[in-house]
């Protein structure tokens, strides 16, 4: 029976973890934040057993199904996204126990970090759910206003510059997006993405307004030339708030990206975009990289990486176009490389977060010696790069494997190129920063008390994501059970 | 009949238009909620009296509230940063 | 020319007027002004556009836009609240300038 | 500087621009009537008994967006918070003493605004209004009071504070999530009282998104002086 409301309890427990956690007070928020973190990750879990056992379904709020009401819609991929969300989330909130710890009650404004992370978490969750493009425009709004003011938290004045950028880009985002929703309504006169995807018909005004709003997530993803907020948002961000939004915030939106091209657009409805996309990702992929290679400040690496990984998320849309095997492929890879992604992310961003603070500074020229002093950490650095590069057994290569297997099914060796490409190039950057972390050195590092304590959690997460090929078989039933590959009729 | 809506629209623009065109700051400001008076007659016109009323009070009301409240704050800091040269080209008064 | 498609030219006009602002203005009140026009413009094409239902206005665009009115005024709260402590911070009100050199996070 | 400026304008113009062409096009496209999904949506509030459709739209067919509407006031609220640089924030007044203009302003005004919500939410199910504009006619009313120094907020502890804050949205999981227990699912009114239900919802809604406003303004209005006077 509980079962059943899997879809408003992945909604409802986080947001009432974060009235309570603001309600508790600073010194027993996170407490009130790893009751719920752990009641997510158990709903999480429940939801892809549900998923895996029964497959899709649909939740109608309120009791009123679509067109009249909300439908939330739980398939693979949803359950995947918040599966990922919940490991990754759990991990972010036991790391952030040690690095919020702090006497001063004015610090991180004044405590408030689990408050805004949990309403981050409750809309990510809402994100993957939701059936219904306004209600993705609601929470959208919510991922925006908690990530844009967990990048100010720490108040200094290069956090307070990105995290004002960020907000305009937001603001610009949503306003556009709903823009585009308008448009298509006036058009259609429906909400609900299956309803949308089963009216559909050839329409400017529909296809305007379906432009519109794949332009705004693409801004909101920081796809290339769109990412000019991600860096510096990323970048100087407290490390906990870093990982959640370089791992989970830019695939909030990717996702609906997803369910809209893949799912609810029938194909060549907007002509070239899928094209456009790939091309787009194959920039990122390259620029991104290369702008990894020549930062100095170990977070603006990371940050660039990100970038760069988030341009291999657009290579699914021209290589879903070409048949039905290199659609079923493609879907999978990307899924895998989604996980993947997150999880050596999160871990990677982690990591920085401790070397910085056990250094004292970001400057990567100077990190010399961090094997000896801090060998976890660089451990956890390496098994990342290990992920990013797409060595084998990693989820990376799973990814690769799968999406360069999508572009010989269909005969594009081109975007199979690309992939090896960005492989190399992440191999370039990671081996900079491993090189200097390997390098002999004298460095005295400071142990504030509380690092060595949530040091293990990058590990984990890093190392979760070097073993996750043995995962991409439940990946692949999650797929074949997400409403995208359903409806197109295809399985891997 | 059309000549009010037409009107109207036009008076929306116009004052959309001084409010991004001004310099000083509470002149902006200001001219953002009568701004937002204007879209409350709109949405009148439009039918929609609930949108009206939400709007005199949000639109107008409470956003004209909060940028007020924004822009004394940095007049009345302005003088601690004589460096910076866009606070004084842009600052009211 | 029916009287929906004076509101829905004006919605349009401040749509584009707002983006020009939010990215052209360099005060960052004023890209809030901006970002503020932008949506009151949207707002009109979308009630604008459920006028042309028969028997009354469309009540669904009505629900999303008093939706969209809330959001945007906590928008709004956020982006101020931000210009104010950067400028506490800084001196600075535009995002051009490099703020002097201070600490790193 | 202002080739600098020049220069900059450039590309806003082109996108704007373009912006408004796009527009334009899509817009010209569409048949002079729509009905959207208006047809079905008032048939569903004159089932239900709720004669204004707008408000059957936002508190019951697509109350999962209100639901998420007062996440975001409560969110903006405590993201202005955190960024406030000192820590006493709510629980410090305003600097009072309104001008005479704003203070006779203010006499004359919110007692009128006052009613106005209150008939706002009482009509809401029938002529316009509701909770949304009940709401924000009542937090303008209250920012009003607070500006002019007749009403100030002098709660006890912080505590305290932060209940106030948090209690609106509390209130309304609770009672999203009250139907799951007899079997229904999340915002699920049994219909048997349905209309009683929605009219308490929105009263409780009204009070809710007015203190959110007003908490709203008190959480950023600025400190030493009175914010917003001139």
């Amino acid at each position: 029976m509980l079962l059943d409301h899997l879809p408003a309890l992945l909604v409802a427990v986080p947001l009432t973890g974060a009235a309570l956690s603001f309600v508790a007070g600073h010194r027993r928020a996170p407490h009130v934040a790893l009751v719920t973190a752990a009641a997510i990750v158990a709903l999480a879990v429940a939801l892809v057993a549900r998923v895996l056992d029964a497959g899709p379904f649909r939740y109608a709020v309120g009791g009123w199904t679509a067109p009249l009401g909300i439908d939330l819609v739980a398939d693979g991929a949803s359950a995947l996204f918040i599966v990922l969300t919940a490991i990754v989330g759990m991990g972010v909130t036991l790391y952030a126990t040690a690095y919020f710890r702090t006497d001063d009650e004015t610090a991180y404004g004044h405590g408030l970090f689990w408050t805004l992370w949990l309403f981050m978490w409750t809309s990510l969750n809402a994100l993957f759910l939701t059936g219904d493009v306004f209600n993705v425009y609601v929470c959208l709004e919510l991922v925006g206003i908690s990530a844009v003011t967990l990048v100010t938290l720490s108040g200094g004045a290069e956090a307070l510059r990105a995290g004002a950028r960020y907000l305009y880009a937001s603001m610009l985002g949503a306003m556009t997006y709903l823009l585009g929703v308008a448009l298509l309504y006036a058009s259609v006169g429906q909400l609900d993405m299956t309803i949308l995807a089963d009216t559909l018909t050839p329409d400017v005004t529909a296809a305007t307004g379906l432009a519109l709003m794949i332009a705004a997530l693409v801004l909101k993803t920081a796809l290339v030339p769109a990412h000019f907020w991600l860096p510096a948002a990323h970048g100087s961000a407290p490390s906990p708030v870093s990982a959640a939004l370089s791992s989970l915030v830019v695939k909030g939106s990717y996702f609906v990206i997803l369910r809209l091209m893949l799912y609810v657009i029938p194909v060549g409805y907007l002509g070239g975009t899928d094209v456009a996309l790939g091309v787009l990702g194959s920039v990122a992929i390259v620029w991104g990289s290369v702008q990894a290679l020549f930062q100095t400040r170990i977070k603006q690496l990371v940050a660039y990486s990100t970038v760069a990984q988030v341009g291999y998320l657009f290579l699914v849309f021209p290589l879903a176009r070409l048949g039905a095997d290199a659609f079923a492929l493609a879907v999978t890879g990307v899924l895998v490389h989604a996980v993947s992604h997150g999880l050596a992310k999160a871990g990677l961003f982690l990591a920085s977060g401790s070397l910085m603070s056990r250094f004292g500074h970001d400057r990567i020229d100077d990190m010399r010696g961090a094997a000896r002093s801090a060998p976890v950490l660089t451990l956890t650095v390496a098994l990342a790069g290990i992920t990013m590069m797409g060595l084998p057994p990693s989820g990376g290569f799973g990814a690769k494997w799968l999406l360069v297997s999508s572009a010989l099914a269909g005969g594009a060796w081109w975007w199979a190129a690309v992939l090896v490409a960005g492989g190399l190039l992440a191999a370039a950057y990671m081996f900079r920063l491993l090189a200097v972390l390997l390098a002999d050195g004298d460095a005295v590092l400071g142990t504030p008390a509380s690092a060595p304590r949530t040091e293990w959690v990058p590990l984990a997460l890093a190392a979760a994501a070097v073993v996750l090929v043995a995962a991409v078989p439940l990946i692949t039933d999650l797929a074949s059970a997400s409403n995208i590959l359903i409806r197109a009729g295809v399985t891997p | 009949m059309h000549v009010f809506d037409i009107l109207l629209v036009g008076m929306l623009i116009w004052i959309a238009v001084g409010s991004l065109n001004q310099n000083r700051l509470f002149k902006s400001v200001v001219m953002l909620i009568i701004f937002g008076l204007f879209m409350a007659i709109a949405w009148i016109r439009l039918g929609s009296p609930d949108v009206a009323l939400a709007e005199a009070a949000i639109g107008a009301g409470v956003t004209g509230a909060l940028m007020l409240d924004a822009v004394g704050h940095l007049r009345e800091r302005a003088t601690p940063y004589p460096l910076g040269p866009e606070a004084a080209e842009d600052a009211d008064e | 020319m029916t009287s929906y498609l004076i509101y829905v030219a004006g919605g349009a006009l401040l749509y584009a007027l707002g983006t020009y602002g939010l990215l052209a203005r360099r005060h960052l009140i004023h890209k809030v002004i901006s970002a503020n026009l932008m949506g009151s413009g949207v707002f009109l094409i979308l009630i604008g556009l459920g006028n042309r239902a028969e028997g009354g206005p469309d009540p669904v665009p009505q629900a999303m836009v008093l939706t969209g009115i809330v959001v945007t005024v906590a928008l709004t709260a956020l982006g101020l609240a931000i210009i104010k402590r950067y400028y506490s911070a800084t001196g600075l009100t535009n995002l051009d300038d490099e703020p002097p050199a201070g600490e790193r996070p | 500087m202002s080739e600098h400026r020049h220069r900059t304008r450039l590309l806003p113009l082109t996108a704007a621009m373009l912006m408004l062409g796009v527009i334009g096009r899509a817009i010209l496209a569409l048949p002079t009537t729509g009905d959207g999904l208006a047809v079905p949506m008032r048939a569903g509030a004159e089932a239900s008994g709720i004669p204004n459709v707008i408000t059957a739209v936002l508190l019951d067919f697509r109350g999962y967006d209100t639901l998420l509407e007062i996440a975001v006031l409560m969110l903006a609220t405590v993201a202005v918070l955190s960024l406030r640089e000192d820590p006493a924030a709510l629980s410090r007044r305003i600097a009072g003493g309104a001008g005479p203009v704003l203070g006779t302003l203010t006499r004359a005004l919110a007692p009128i605004m006052l009613l106005v919500a209150g008939h706002l939410v009482l009509v809401g199910s029938s002529g316009p209004g509701g909770a949304f504009q009940g709401g924000a006619v009542l937090g303008a009313a209250g920012i009003l009071l607070m500006l002019s120094g007749y009403a100030r907020p002098a709660w006890a502890s912080r505590r305290a504070v932060r209940w106030v804050l948090a209690v609106g949205l509390i209130v309304f999981i609770g009672v999203a999530l009250y139907p799951l227990l007899s079997g229904g699912t999340l915002l699920q009114y049994p219909p048997e009282n349905r209309k009683d239900l929605i009219l308490l919802v929105e009263a409780l809604l009204t009070l809710s998104i007015g203190a959110s406003l007003v908490s709203l303004f008190l959480a950023s209005a600025s400190s030493t002086e009175g914010g917003g006077r001139r």
